[in-house]
């Protein structure tokens, strides 16, 4: 199942709740507000760190470009819309809104 | 093609309407005869919570519809232990007899659900 | 593949409807059919058709076009009286009905997604 | 004491101008002035006279009875363009007006107080 | 100045946020969501524990009754709106939104 | 009666309008010669940052507005340092020189103002 995020990991603890049921395996997608949990170097950053071992993480670009985050944590993948439907062909989704 | 589907409450009623519309799309939905489980996550374990008295807010208290969704062919509850522990909760304090169940347990639920509405 | 998209929020104060439409754009440009668009809780005010924001993206022109195209877009009945929005209110393209709407594109969509808050 | 106050999110999705509500009627009951209601972003949305909510309390109609009473209510004229709030679909009792009228408010304000999401 | 919050502690940073901000002293009334942080025996409590060392706070009763919240954190003060405005008349407002 | 008001920004820019309507509401009350503290406290740094580019949302830069707020007499502009370290900034990635500030006296802009619009 494909876990979709869209709110800032400072703000709201959604990133946390998602990570904490999302079985190892399911890819993670960061939109939205959710793309600055994508980003490097924040105080948030090693909850997408610790992530990686265990779920492909995806962050959407144009969320990404619309808000100046150029640094993404590496192993993340940078998506489009076109990516975002292939996740949505190849899994379930479970919004965590 | 698939009746399935789970509805996932995480978040706290009055505040916002989303608990109200959550309980409404499950009894809505479930009139035309799919196959709901409701799961109580994070802040959505206070949906159920008893003693909801929004009377002095002109707000209809939310919890008490749960337990009626029976007659409507709703009877898998679940709700999630972590969050239930992290509140001070039992099960005991909910409307509805629901189902304690992990964090992997509701992982399962939602994928056999195929369909997830977050509320 | 058959997917079905909700909108629990409106125009311009969440990005919620928004991403629902580059999604759906972005989903039939790969061959998708979507089974329907349901607009529900503040949802419903995309539906708009007096939306006339002075020099930025249409919301409710936009989901018009949609609807124009072909996908069956749904504004939630019920969401609909407790916002004052009337069916005159609304751009041609979208109608309105109940949650037997939402439970008849869960049961055709082989996906389904939700965007809001 | 002169009190002003801003509400941004609309009817039933929040429950902002149901506390905003709540509270100028009780700072009426000590005595106070509310020197003006402002309606803004989403917070237009409660200005729909159309709204009719089955069984639940009319958000629309109670603001519009505080304007009967005199109390100054004014919804953003910007941010109703965006969201298709035109003048004719307003309840009696509230004007619109742009940000000029909200610096009045918070000029002649001793305090102001914000109900949002 | 009065901090008010209307956001549960679980979901958001606000609660947090606010006491990080206010000033010894300042009143911080919880409000809508924000009573949950007011609630006795939860893992957050522990905020509002520390918080009443340094601030007076309040929480709003139509909004813990609404909700089924009973047990308060000893020290809260429950008000109705009536108090709420008379803590508007005592202080300038910092919405904590 | 008082011509100070502060607007505080703590959320962050595109996934809602309120970074778009604050800064809307500092030069719309600006014209109108109100004394306006602008602060950056949590996410709403990244309502500052460089480099913004929402065009294929299909939506206008907010960033770019913030230095021509000088021309409507806006020139307090305040950061808060935690809020900039949580998130690896330094007042260099924002688009305004603005004050690097502490908690403490965030506090007291906002004391000092009375009015507090939050955005």
């Amino acid at each position: 199942m494909l876990y979709t995020i869209n709110k800032s990991p400072f703000s709201t603890n959604n990133l946390e709740s998602a990570l904490g049921i999302a079985p190892a395996g399911a890819p993670i997608l960061l939109y939205e507000d959710g793309v600055y949990g994508a980003v490097e170097g924040t105080r948030s950053a090693a909850l997408i760190q610790a992530a990686l071992s265990d779920h492909p993480v995806f962050a959407l670009e144009a969320d990404l470009e619309a808000r100046g985050l150029s640094k993404v944590i590496d192993g993340v993948q940078v998506i489009d819309y076109d990516g975002f439907v292939e996740l949505v062909e190849q899994h379930d989704v479970a919004p965590w809104l | 093609m698939s009746d399935k589907v789970a509805v996932v409450m995480r978040k706290a009623p009055y505040g916002s309407v989303y608990t109200a519309e959550g309980f409404r799309t499950i009894m809505g939905v479930a009139v035309f005869e799919m196959d709901i489980s409701v799961v109580f996550l994070d802040d959505g374990v206070y949906a159920a919570v008893k003693g909801q008295h929004p009377e002095k807010l002109d707000m209809k208290p939310l919890g008490d519809g749960f337990p009626m969704l029976g007659d409507f062919g709703v009877k898998k509850f679940y709700v999630h232990d972590e969050s239930l522990a992290a509140r001070g909760l039992t099960v005991d304090d909910l409307v509805v007899p629901a189902e304690v169940v992990s964090s992997a347990e509701i992982a399962k639920i939602m994928g056999e659900s195929g369909k997830v509405l977050p509320f | 593949m058959k997917i079905g998209v909700m909108v629990l929020e409106g125009p311009y104060q969440h990005q919620a409807v928004d991403s629902a439409y580059h999604f759906v754009q972005a989903a039939r440009a790969r061959g998708h059919e979507i089974v329907g668009l349901f607009l529900y809780t503040d949802g419903v005010n995309n539906a708009n058709r007096f939306i006339k924001p002075p020099g930025e993206r249409n919301i409710s022109q936009r989901l018009d076009e949609l609807g124009a195209e072909g996908i069956d877009i749904v504004a939630c009945t019920a969401c609909s009286k407790f916002r004052g929005m009337r069916p005159d209110l609304k751009v041609e393209h979208i109608r309105m009905s109940g949650l037997g709407q939402l439970a008849s594109f869960l049961r055709e969509a082989d996906r389904f997604v939700t965007f809001g808050d």
